[in-house]
């Protein structure tokens, strides 16, 4: 059993708890057990505190990792927000003597010193990371085959991009979680501007709501082009832009979607026999019946 | 202490002098006067204009230096390189009938050739000079420390004089230069050097690791600015190649290893087995009337079919091939990755036996004078930078694929169409700098320099051959400096070519149409473009070819950091290397269109030529000496000598180790090491450089 | 002596790459700090450990020996037997009790100006850290 | 930015001289900037990569090139004040392809910095830092998924700052060592009264 604190963030916990849920649930059935994280708060969004002041930014971030330094464990998130906050801060307090000395100055104030005595992984990629899990194992824990449906993936930003400060390589033609996809038994589809952003981000969400959602409606038309049954991604917040965004995107522009869009684990969980009850999709804004009945 | 040392161990050197005396009787007839005498160095401080006195107190370094021992006069001028400058060292030479010169000035890489003539007319021996740096290592790296950079001009020149009063006449070994030469690689620069020293009359060695000359030139269809066809022009070249008596061509060949030094290359050349008989060779072999004279009767038997690189792989080839019809020389060649051995090839050849499944490599050895590194380039792999789909997208090509896809005699015999589906493209976008000017790590930082006038040629051949095709260039800065460029550039934008200021961030497909999206900003109109096109070429960065890496090597010539092989002086010795007789021709000294090539290439040969036609060279007299009385004959140094130029001789009893100078070449790693002692580096002597140490900490070497 | 203390650094550098490298950084106008004096041989194949412990016991606080790249040596190896030999001379600094670091062997190809400065800014600090060389006192 | 000449205000609108003068550019801003966002925009060659990458773009006047140039230039002014700022949906697009390796997403985020120093700053951004500051989180819980969260046989309350309150004591010492929170009130007062 691989055990790791898992870093809840927000949207997850707070609006698709069949994200959490589903989280713990299917990584346990793989050997990966998922540890509560307890007093962690926001990454801090990492677009809203990054805009004003880096320095808070990095701050908050440092006290979320060194409840998991106290924990002596790694680090285990499923929201690419998240992932920027915890990652990135936890390895550029690694690098910059100057950044860590600043932010631990603060942190003396609640008893608190960075130390980088741990690291931070994005859920999906210890999935696929044959050391850990790995596409094999995923493939044996199905009892609920995908078969039959067509699903696009989003990877979204923050995960792989600025390319140079994390480690899985080129982000123009990425692939592998369409082979986490396929391991379901759906069949991942390609689709135009595949690496597009979801638009949420940079707080633009919460700016200029018209301009986000227009870009998540590029997204949908692509989408659309390429007939999928569900989008999938591994961040709660890109999900919240894509299933809440539809329906703004219907009263904004007067364009019905009605494309379901489940978070992997929430793939996972069906896959792996979880009931859409369990996984909470009825919190979703947009119905995922047309999908589970291709499933089901 | 440094002075006992220096009597007792200039003992071999009376016996040098003398035995110079024998070889050169001016010069030596001095040197045995000379020993005793102690030394009188004269000082000479260069203001370089402001360049050192800029940030040197002169007047003060000129003081100091009347202070240290030895130094019987000292002086300054503006110019020390300039005639009166030099005569001022010459009359001192005299006046005060000095023993050495020191000049104080620039780096010795750059004018110790100079002075040491103006020693020598001076009436000293040229060796009796020694330099301070005081400019590229003074001056220049400290412009805004005057009082430490002219701290360390004293020191520099207090270490020289301690060199200079230690330093003794030398002669020069002078080696006779072997009448022939070597060009590496038969592109058009290798093609033109060998034939301009071929035409002056030197047996010129050709070597190429492909089946035939011509390189990349011969894969381009039309050339710069003005379109004359690429084979047109190149092919009688070809032709005189081959002909050329003076000229030993070797195809699928390399070099594979290099000895001696400037006057006489001994380098090894294996002749990769061809798997086919030249005429000559059958005669050889007593096969009358037999060999092979590219009947292609082979070919067409042949079984195995293979994509031709000649063609970036976009027409087939037999395991038995030729590249294309005009190849000099017109031999079939076998592949061995693909060849299966039926035989078939060998029956229908018949009589003429010309093919030998069972030939081998063979290594020839050759002497020659001078060498030419013409080793040419290859494409950067741009599929690196994926954000353009090369190798993804069917209809994403690089100018070379380009090249041959509008080429008459290339895979479509010249109809413009595109991989996917073979229709022919209305819309093309040309990609500038794709791979170049790139600082991401990925690609190459520097401009590839002739992209920018081969996409015009590109727009122009697309609209010559395509009514109504609507070329797109999305270029950064269009480079176009040479001769008649700039109005070429005119013309194409006169002939419709539109110019897109942009540089083009991704690519991508249409997943049905296998049309090209490109999202570009146009930075003028300062709107994002959003370009549906039907295919896109890649000006694609250029990179030294895989050879040059290990050629370079063999030859001891250094590299740039991006690569390319290092020259002698970027402006004023571009095609020497720091290896005497080595020198550089075409795009393995960095990006060069035709012309400059040519140009280069031209240079190189006359260069090469020039110590073939003196007949003899000079060699820098730094030879490793011994001192019998203190070697002790435990022939470690044997070992040690990269040259194979030290052995263990028997004089008079006992085991000592002797030098043949002609293969010496001063390295002193043999000095350097020689637990007693008793390996005196001539002109880098060790009571020489420990004088220079104890000159620097000691203040002085008495 | 009243003002602050620099260092004596004393740099032997091969004449086909290092020294080739120092120029360009003159050319280049690359500015680093001026307390290195420079001696040059043909390769650091001649570089004899004598030269190095003479340099020490005349009260030299640094010794810089640069060469070129391992393969680009003009002398085929010069630069390896050279490079072999330092770090001889090394541990016998070490066992006088010497720091080791007050000599160090660089490889500068002729292209490399920019990293010649920056070699010898790193010399001078390392060396300026560890301070006067103790055996100063005894060779005065 | 465009200077005004005294006119009558709509004529001064019209007429504004747009010509860029040496006294707008700030060196130092340069400086600041390259400081905070650990890049090199003085390294730009506008090619334009970056906008063409960019996903605000196409639907807006937002130009990141321009950004970066002002950022170059020194323009200050210019750069802080053009609302255009806050577009950026740090999506790093324009980093991983710019082939001068500048990150411009991260040139942008300096800017905001720097702008949000003077208190240009949208209030949503504020309103993010006050539900943080009383709950730990930007997205608070909600009786809608208390009752979700039972349901699935989650704590209602995750166990994050929301189970386990003290917690937050420690996230509103951090906001308040910047004394961010005061400025949040007082902004968002300002705007919104």
């Amino acid at each position: 059993m691989h055990e790791y604190a898992f870093f809840l963030g927000c949207i997850a916990p707070n609006r698709y708890p069949g994200c959490e849920a589903s989280a713990i649930k299917t990584s346990e059935n793989l050997g990966i057990k998922l540890l509560d994280l307890e007093g962690a708060s926001c990454c801090p969004a990492p677009g809203a505190f990054g805009s004003i002041d880096l320095n808070i930014w990095y701050a908050m971030a440092a006290r979320n990792i060194l409840l998991a330094e106290q924990m002596k464990k790694d680090i285990a998130l499923i929201c690419n927000g998240c992932y920027k906050s915890i990652y990135e801060v936890n390895e550029k307090l690694k690098k910059h003597k100057e950044l860590r000395e600043g932010v631990n100055e603060v942190l003396k104030g609640i008893d608190m010193e960075f130390k980088g005595t741990v690291d931070v992984w994005h859920l999906a990629e210890l999935l696929y990371d044959p050391e850990i899990c790995g596409i094999q194992k995923i493939r044996d824990s199905i009892t609920v085959p995908l078969e039959g449906t067509r699903i696009a993936v989003h990877y979204g930003c923050h995960l792989m991009k600025p390319k140079k400060e994390r480690h899985f390589g080129s982000t123009e033609h990425p692939y592998w979680i369409e082979e986490l996809v396929a391991a379901l038994g759906a069949e991942p589809v390609e689709y135009r501007n595949k690496m597009l952003c979801c638009g949420a981000g940079g707080g633009v969400r919460g700016y200029d709501l018209v301009h986000s959602i227009d870009i998540t409606n590029e997204k949908m038309i692509n989408l659309k082009e390429a007939k999928v049954d569900a989008l999938t991604e591994v961040c709660p917040f890109c999900q919240l832009q894509f299933d809440r965004g539809q329906i703004e995107i219907e009263e904004k522009f007067g364009v019905k979607w009605g494309l379901p869009v489940l978070h992997y684990c929430e793939l996972l969980g069906l896959a792996q026999g979880m009931s859409p009850q369990e996984l909470a999709l009825d919190l979703h804004a947009v119905s995922c019946e047309p999908f589970l009945e291709k499933v089901l | 202490m440094a002075e006992k040392k220096t009597k007792k161990e200039t003992a071999p050197k009376k016996k040098e002098a003398t035995k110079a005396a024998a070889k050169a009787a001016p010069a030596a007839s001095k040197a045995p006067a000379k020993e005793q005498k102690e030394a009188r160095i004269g000082v000479f401080i260069c203001h370089c204009g402001t360049n050192i006195a800029g940030s040197i107190d002169i007047e003060d370094v000129q003081e100091y230096a009347k202070t240290l021992p030895a130094v019987a006069f000292a002086d300054n001028y503006q110019y020390m390189c300039s005639t009166p400058g030099q005569g001022k060292i010459k009359d001192a030479i005299k006046e005060h009938n000095l023993t050495g010169v020191v000049v104080a000035a620039c780096s010795p890489r750059l004018h110790e050739p100079t002075f040491r003539t103006t020693t020598k007319e001076g009436g000293l021996n040229p060796f009796r000079f020694e330099m301070a740096n005081i400019r590229e290592q003074g001056s220049w790296v400290h412009m805004h420390d005057r009082e430490g950079g002219t701290d360390k001009a004293k020191d520099a020149i207090r270490i020289a004089v301690a060199k200079a009063s230690l330093l003794e006449d030398l002669i020069p070994k002078t080696v006779p230069v072997e009448h022939t030469a070597m060009v590496v690689g038969a592109g058009i620069a290798g093609m033109q050097a060998a034939l301009d020293l071929a035409n002056a009359g030197i047996k010129t060695y050709l070597i190429e690791k492909n089946p035939t000359i011509g390189g990349r030139m011969s894969q381009l269809d039309k050339t710069f600015p003005t379109l004359d066809c690429s084979q047109c022009i190149l092919t009688p070249k070809m032709v005189d190649v081959g002909r050329a008596e003076n000229i030993e061509l070797m195809t699928c060949a390399e070099v594979e290893d290099v000895e001696g030094y400037i006057g006489n290359f001994d380098v090894t050349i294996r002749r990769k087995a061809r798997g086919v008989l030249t005429t000559a060779e059958a005669e050889a072999k007593g096969i009358v009337g037999g060999g092979c004279n590219g009947c292609g009767d082979c070919e067409n038997v042949c079984p195995v079919i293979k994509p031709n690189p000649f063609e970036m792989g976009m027409k087939p080839r037999k395991a038995i091939y030729i590249y294309h019809p005009q190849v000099v020389p017109l031999l079939y060649t076998i592949d061995w990755d693909s060849c299966i051995k039926c035989g078939l090839c060998v029956d229908i050849c018949g009589d003429k036996k010309a093919i030998d499944l069972e030939m081998q490599d063979e290594l020839v050895k050759v002497k020659v004078g001078t060498a030419i590194l013409a080793t040419g380039y290859d494409l950067f792999e741009i599929e690196k930078k994926d954000e353009w789909g090369y190798k993804k997208y069917e209809n994403v090509v690089t100018s070379l694929e380009f090249e041959r896809l509008i080429c008459a005699s290339g895979p479509t015999g010249g109809h413009m169409v595109r991989p996917s589906d073979g229709e022919t493209p209305k819309k093309v976008a040309f990609l500038l700098c794709a791979g170049s000017r790139d600082n991401t790590g990925i690609g190459k930082p520097y401009c590839s320099r002739f992209c920018c006038m081969y996409s015009l040629k590109h727009a122009h051949q697309l609209i010559e051959k395509i009514p109504g095709v609507q070329p797109y260039l999305f270029y950064m800065d269009i480079r176009s400096n040479g001769k008649m460029y700039e109005e070429f550039y005119y013309r194409i934008q006169d002939e419709g070519a539109k110019f897109m200021r942009g540089r083009v961030a991704n690519v991508l497909e249409d997943p049905v149409t296998k049309n090209l999206i490109i999202n570009a900003e146009d930075t003028l109109l300062n709107r994002p473009i959003n370009l549906e096109v039907d295919m896109v070429v890649l000006a694609t960065a250029v990179q030294p070819s895989m050879e040059a890496e290990r050629t370079r090597k063999l030859f001891g010539v250094s590299r740039s950091m991006d690569g390319w092989l290092l020259e002698a002086h970027p402006k004023l010795n571009p095609c020497g290397t720091t290896t005497a007789g080595v020198f550089l021709a075409g795009v393995c000294q960095a990006p060069k269109d035709i012309p400059d090539t040519v140009a280069s290439a031209e240079a190189a040969a006359s260069a090469a030529s020039i110590p073939i036609h003196k007949g003899e060279v000079e060699l820098e007299p730094y030879f490793a000496q011994c001192i019998e009385e203190k070697c002790a004959g435990c022939g470690m140094c044997v070992n040690l000598c990269p040259y194979q130029a030290l052995a263990l001789v028997e004089k008079d009893g006992r085991k000592v180790m002797e030098v043949t100078e002609a293969k010496c070449k001063g390295c002193g790693t043999c000095g350097g090491f020689c637990p007693g002692g008793a390996i005196w580096m001539q002109h880098f002597a060790t009571p020489q450089i420990i004088a220079q140490i104890d000159a620097f900490l000691l203040g002085g070497a008495k | 002596m009243a003002e602050e203390w620099k260092p004596q650094i004393l740099g032997i550098i091969c004449n086909w790459c290092s020294y080739a490298g120092a120029d360009l950084a003159g050319s280049a106008r690359t500015q680093y700090p001026p307390d290195i004096r420079i001696v040059r041989v043909m390769c650091t194949g001649r570089v004899d450990p004598l030269f190095i412990l003479k340099a020490f016991t005349d009260g030299a606080d640094g010794v810089l020996v640069s060469g070129c790249h391992f393969g680009d040596c003009h002398y085929l190896e010069g630069n390896f037997k050279g490079a072999k030999r330092m770090f001889m001379v090394k541990s016998l600094l070490r066992n006088i009790g010497l720091e080791d670091k007050r000599l160090r062997m660089t490889f500068v190809s002729a292209s490399e100006g920019a990293k010649w400065a920056k070699v010898v800014e790193d010399v001078v600090k390392t060396v300026t850290d560890l301070g006067p060389n103790p055996l100063k006192e005894l060779a005065r | 930015m465009a200077r005004t000449k005294g006119y009558p205000e709509t004529l001064d609108k019209k007429l504004a001289d747009t010509r860029l003068y040496e006294d707008e550019r700030h060196p130092d801003f340069t400086k600041t900037v390259e400081k905070i966002s650990m890049t090199i925009p003085h390294m730009c060659f506008q090619c334009g990569t970056c906008t063409a990458s960019c996903p605000s773009a196409p639907r807006s006047s937002y130009r990141i090139r321009k950004f970066v140039r002002r950022a170059l230039l020194g323009l200050e002014e210019e750069a802080l004040t053009d609302p255009d700022l806050w577009l950026c949906t740090t999506c790093y697009s324009c980093t991983d392809r710019c082939p001068r390796d500048i990150a411009p997403t991260d040139v942008i985020m300096a800017m905001r910095n720097l702008a949000a120093q003077r208190d240009i700053v949208p209030v949503n951004f504020l309103k993010t830092v006050q539900a943080i500051y009383t709950t730990g989180h930007g997205v608070p819980n909600n009786d809608v998924n208390r009752a979700a969260r039972k349901k699935l046989g989650l704590n209602p309350e995750p166990p994050t700052t929301a189970g386990f309150p003290q917690y937050v004591k420690g996230i509103q010492y951090i906001i308040d060592y910047f004394g961010l929170k005061e400025r949040a009130d007082r902004i968002v007062k300002e705007r919104e009264g």
